[in-house]
């Protein structure tokens, strides 16, 4: 689905990703962690062209990655994204979010693109809340929102950026929920996170990444009882340990 | 696709505007010599600048370096009693009580919405000619020593005219503090909340807060704003020509009209003006820069 | 005034407003010019919208031609007066391209002018909408244009809308140096009047007075839409 | 109190004037000459005091003069009705008249020739604001539109251009303005000027010593030709031309 | 130490924080938690006066809070308080972060203040980076500079409003570490924090609020495995569950 092979990016002089390879399946769930600047966002934003690679391939449901205007616009309607700051559009209401996409990008009727949307913010659990507006809701409803968004492009990837670092504690489950149900039901997911609980329970692979390169890539078994790599077992305790 | 996601670089976009350039360019060089009736000439603008005194036996700066001094001499006294102007009046709008607040605000929607000339005659005729003269300006230098005058000539230009000066100095100033005092408020409403909590959290009183914690950082994010407002008032300058003070553009009239060379005098008038304004945000620009340096 | 014995003579100024001859209304000269201003004002503030967003947009691309074209216009009109700048377009352009209009000269030429402020503001305004709303518009599939349109627009305007009011103000204002160039409007009227009569101080009170009528409306009706527009975001 | 004794106890005459050629203008060395200088520094030295000129924005010169930021103002002023209701005039001290430079290939386009064609909506007239020709032009041309510069260069320019049918100024400079640029100008009916006008002092009202003075001063200066002879030195003929130039 | 009684509080109509009782001894430690929007905030700031009370008592070191100015400031110097989003100076150095209240509050000489600072940076762990500005550090280090800006103004009472929420997970252990010791040198602490580990570990008594109120206050041992109210319950489940 996703085939990575190579890639190296540059912000001038600063190399942010490192002979980078990555491939992920159809159906299959990729969790991304690592610390901070270790080039994780720069990595999944390459994949649908928020940022350009300067060298090595990327290959997205076996269309290659170029300047192509064309072939970009393809990719992103296949590839869905969520981010650590939700990014909905304040100005319109939740259904609105939802709608613009499927309507401006897609040449949906209006009515169908309402239905389509209904059906998940029901997915997402929050269909009672189609018009309000952003700022009306809390954290973890707008990131659902974000998700339901996302999902209204039919993608066939979704790709998750630290979907709950932004959110107050008890509303991380309800989104971490969402994403479980998402996973089981046979989305292909790349998912950048330090929720290792819903690593452990949803990662098919867990990928480390460090300096921009991956250090360490397995099983979550593996991954969390034995990681081979020093810099990883330093972060794994930085990081279960509190 | 992302704005900034992107070096710059040469698309379709690039070759519309450079062809609409050069076309643009091309048509006005062409018409130039077939419509405009006119014979340039700038061979007499040099000597407008420095002419050699024969009595005295060096060059001299002649109609427009002096207006030009003027000019630069008034916008700066002109900023510096603006800012201080400003400033205070920024702050009083920001304040939690109403009456400077209130007085602030009606300053500013007052100064903005009345148009420059009336504003100066208002304050020329009716409120500066009953003030300056009290301060006695007059007899004070006549009785003063060339020393002194030299000194007060060199500040403020030609005796004679020190009551004039004064006078279009504070309602340049009075203009544009009123957009000052905006910039200001902008630059500590800008400042957040957090900051003055903090402040206040180790001890410090609201004076304090003002002066080493608020105050810094809007002035920082003040120092573009600020220098597109001197540049304004280097060009509003030209207002107090209507109270006899001998500044840039007004010498630069007198010469267009003396000369009957209209064009070449104003032209030549508008690169001066250029010359300080933009050398003007450079300077501002550096500033910003070196004071910018620790958010990098 | 006591100080400047000052004989006030307001009683002179109402034919400058209207005269009636053989029953029939005419409008006096401050009259015209107010329509003539307000005539400048109206193109002038959709013009200046217009110059503004075209440039802000080209100083935000990410072309290189586009971006320095706007950076050579916004320096040129920023940094040289607008007397400068007003008698170029009238005496040097105009011929040259023909217009001969001298009102169209003068709003275009006020226009230019006050478009290289609003463009700042515009691109301020649309730099404040976060990146991560244009990120999100890519990732829902839509294009630069429509990104603009339904999703950065939308948030930049409200914020826009108080800085840009300023500019509109300043455009009323500016009209006056128009007087210099023989456009019919308020101050030339005004100028006018006075080179006839000599009653500087009445004249310049009263269209003062005009001036700020006109501004402060434009002020309060502005407020007035934005407070609209925010009540329905 | 008259301000003829605030002068002589001052020891200094303040004149108001603003540029006006060949009234007043600045030469090379960035001086003042010009008729009015040389009839401001006669009266000045027949009054036994200094003199001082502050050159003022002809906007601002009326409220200077009646702010007592001047003691008079000698710039060419013409004399009308309706600004003597504002100020004091003098008898006047030099008489102008008015002339005519037209666009020779526009006047032809519209077939411009006799004097009621030229009245008429379509054309234009510029003059120079606040000066004789605006009167001359309402006039003789009542049905013409008049544009109003602040400035004989740019009103000259604007006919020059093609934007305006004619210029109107004070003789001799639209006979200058022919032979200067004599494919493009020319005068419509003849060289010949017409619609004369007085130019005076202008004072503040309510002082009819100093009104009483000027007047006096300026029928001896008249009577023993020193007027007629500087206005020649001025008006007949160009050789100050140099001065400027 | 610090006492509050009766305490209520509005925003205009809305009730945040309703009939307040909380005792504080001097060395005891408190931590604070509930769901967001239950007023946890408002009431650490009602003890510096960052927001004022309309009914009820507060004293601080035996000094009542009232709109009284003097009081204020001397209450403010005996507390110190550490937010969120660390509120660092930005255009200041680390150490003049640090030493601006000791000098202008405190009429420290500059010398003194600058001995102060760096007791306090070396206690906190990052002397060497006395001279950076803040943008210069990561939030981890942010937010130890800020603990020991506090720290420098010598306060009796250190209030914490989630001082790690803002963290990268990773940095979050490292702040957590230097408050450990901080509880250990025995000074009186009073903390908003939905770290459960480092509550655990430190707290004397902790609190559980809810829309305004105190609904809980307990040991840790019974708070963790007793909760008696399902409001507690429920929340304790949303934030240790992941
Ligand atoms: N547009 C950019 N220009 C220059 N440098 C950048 C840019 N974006 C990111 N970087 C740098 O690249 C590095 C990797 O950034 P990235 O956002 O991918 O890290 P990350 O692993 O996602 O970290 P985090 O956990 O903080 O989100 C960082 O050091 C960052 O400073
Ligand atoms: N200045 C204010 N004006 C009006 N309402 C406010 C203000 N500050 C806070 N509130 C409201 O008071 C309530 C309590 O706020 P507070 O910040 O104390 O909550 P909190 O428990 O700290 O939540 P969080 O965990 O999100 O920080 C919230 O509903 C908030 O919206
Ligand atoms: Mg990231
Ligand atoms: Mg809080």
């Amino acid at each position: 689905m996703i085939r990575i092979e190579a890639v190296n990016k540059w912000f001038d002089d600063f190399h942010v990703l490192k002979d980078i390879d990555l491939t992920v399946g159809a159906g299959e769930k990729v969790v991304v962690c690592g610390p901070s600047g270790s080039g994780k966002s720069t990595l999944i934003r390459c994949i649908n062209r928020l940022e350009s690679h300067e060298q090595g391939l990327i290959e997205v449901d076996g269309i290659e990655l170029t300047d192509d205007n064309k072939r970009i616009s393809e990719i992103r309607s296949e590839v869905g994204m969520v981010f650590q700051q939700f990014n909905l559009f304040p100005h319109l209401t939740v259904l609105e979010n939802c709608t613009l996409g499927p309507i401006r990008a897609r040449g949906l009727s209006k009515t169908d693109a309402r239905a389509l949307a209904m059906e998940f913010l029901e997915k997402v659990r929050i269909p009672e809340q189609a018009d309000k507006y952003p700022s009306q809701l809390s954290g973890g409803q707008q990131q659902r929102v974000a998700i339901a968004r996302s999902l209204c492009m039919r993608p066939k990837i979704m790709l998750f950026d630290e979907p709950t670092s932004a959110l107050d504690p008890e509303m991380i489950n309800e989104v971490l929920d969402v994403m479980t149900e998402l996973a089981e039901s046979g989305m292909t997911m790349l998912c950048v996170t330090h929720e290792m609980g819903f690593a452990r329970r949803v990662a098919d692979t867990m990928v480390f990444m460090d300096h921009g390169e991956i250090v360490e890539m397995a099983s979550p078994e593996t991954f969390f009882s034995t990681p081979k790599s020093d810099r990883c077992k330093d972060f794994l305790e930085k990081i279960l340990h509190h | 696709m992302v704005r900034g996601s992107k070096k710059p670089r040469f698309g379709i976009l690039d070759v519309i505007v450079l062809a609409a350039a050069i076309a643009a360019v091309a048509y006005v060089t062409y018409r130039v010599d077939s419509v405009l009736v006119y014979t340039w000439d700038w061979s007499a603008i040099p000597g407008y600048l420095f002419r050699y005194d024969e009595d005295l036996g060096h060059w001299v700066p002649n109609l427009l370096i002096k207006g030009l001094i003027t000019t630069i001499r008034i916008s700066i006294w002109a900023l510096i009693v603006a800012s201080i102007m400003g400033t205070i009046l920024g702050v009083m709008r920001t304040s939690q009580r109403l009456l400077p607040r209130l007085i602030g605000w009606a300053y500013v929607e007052f100064i903005r919405n009345i148009p420059p000339v009336p504003f100066l005659f208002l304050f020329y005729f009716f409120i500066s000619s009953q003030i300056i003269p009290l301060l006695n300006i007059g007899s004070a230098l006549d009785q003063a020593s060339p020393a002194t005058l030299g000194v007060v000539e060199f500040l403020f230009g030609p005796a004679n005219l020190i009551e004039n000066f004064l006078s279009g100095l504070i309602s340049l100033s009075m203009m544009s503090a009123a957009y000052i005092a905006e910039i200001v408020r902008a630059g500590i409403l800008a400042v957040p909340k957090g900051q003055y909590e903090a402040g206040s959290s180790i001890g410090l009183s609201k004076l304090a807060i003002m002066r080493y914690i608020v105050l810094p950082q809007a002035i920082q994010r003040v120092v573009p704003p600020i220098a597109g407002q001197f540049i304004t008032l280097i060009k509003d300058s030209s207002l107090v020509a209507l109270i006899s003070i001998q500044e840039l553009s007004f010498l630069a009239m007198e010469i267009a009209i003396s000369e009957q060379r209209f064009f070449e005098v104003w032209l030549f008038t508008g690169l001066m003006y250029f010359t300080i304004c933009y050398a003007c945000a450079l300077a501002f620009g550096r500033l910003e820069k070196r004071m910018g340096r620790h958010l990098r | 005034m006591a100080a400047m014995d000052y004989r006030w003579q307001w009683y002179r100024l109402p034919r400058a407003f209207y005269r009636v001859i053989d029953g029939e209304l005419i409008w006096g000269p401050l009259i015209d010019g107010l329509l003539v201003t307000l005539e400048i004002a109206a193109w002038g503030m959709v013009l200046t919208l217009v110059i503004g967003l075209v440039t802000a947009v080209l100083r935000l691309s990410d072309s290189i031609a586009g971006r320095i074209l706007a950076k050579v216009y916004l320096e040129t009109i920023r940094n040289t007066p607008l007397l400068v700048q007003v008698s170029i377009f009238y005496f040097v352009l105009q011929p040259i391209l023909g217009i001969n209009n001298p009102l169209w000269t003068g709003i275009l030429c006020l226009a230019f002018f006050e478009g290289s402020f609003a463009s700042e503001i515009i691109r301020a305004g649309i730099n404040s909408v976060s990146r991560g709303q244009w990120e999100a518009s890519a990732t829902v599939g839509l294009n630069r244009l429509q990104a603009y349109r339904y999703v950065v627009l939308p948030q930049a305007v409200p914020l826009m809308l108080p800085p840009l009011t300023g500019i509109l103000v300043n455009l009323i204002k500016h009209s006056a140096i128009l007087s210099f160039v023989a456009v019919f409007e308020l101050t030339t009227e005004a100028r006018n009047l006075i080179a006839d009569t000599f009653l500087s101080f009445e004249v310049w009170f009263v269209v003062g007075g005009m001036y700020l009528v006109m501004t402060i409306s434009l002020s309060s009706l502005v407020a007035l839409l934005e407070r609209r527009i925010r009540a329905r975001g | 109190q008259s301000v003829i004794e605030d002068i002589q106890a001052r020891g200094k005459l303040v004149v108001g004037l603003s540029t006006f050629v060949p009234w007043a203008m600045r030469d090379k060395k960035g001086d003042l000459i010009g008729f009015e200088v040389d009839v401001a520094r006669q009266l000045a030295e027949d009054m036994g005091v200094d003199v001082e000129f502050v050159p003022t924005a002809f906007d601002g010169i009326i409220p200077a003069l009646l702010a007592k930021k001047f003691d008079v103002i000698i710039t060419g002023m013409v004399q009308k009705p309706q600004r003597n209701l504002t100020v004091n005039f003098s008898h006047p001290y030099a008489y102008l008249t008015v002339g005519m430079a037209a666009n020779k290939a526009l006047a032809e386009k519209d077939g411009l020739e006799t004097m009621e064609d030229w009245n008429s909506s379509d054309v234009t007239l510029t003059i120079k604001r606040g000066t004789a020709p605006g009167e001359t032009a309402a006039r003789l041309f009542p049905k013409a539109k008049v544009r109003q510069f602040d400035d004989d260069a740019q009103a000259l320019q604007d006919v020059l251009n093609g934007n305006a049918h004619a210029f109107l100024t004070s003789e001799p400079k639209p006979a200058y303005y022919v032979i200067d640029n004599p494919d493009v100008l020319y005068h419509p009916f003849g060289v010949g000027p017409f619609d004369p006008s007085a130019s005076a002092f202008a004072v503040r009202k309510g002082d009819p010593d100093a009104l009483n003075f000027f007047n006096n001063w300026i029928q001896y200066r008249n009577l023993d030709g020193w007027l007629k002879s500087a206005h020649a030195k001025w008006f007949q003929n160009r050789d100050w031309k140099d001065q400027v130039e």
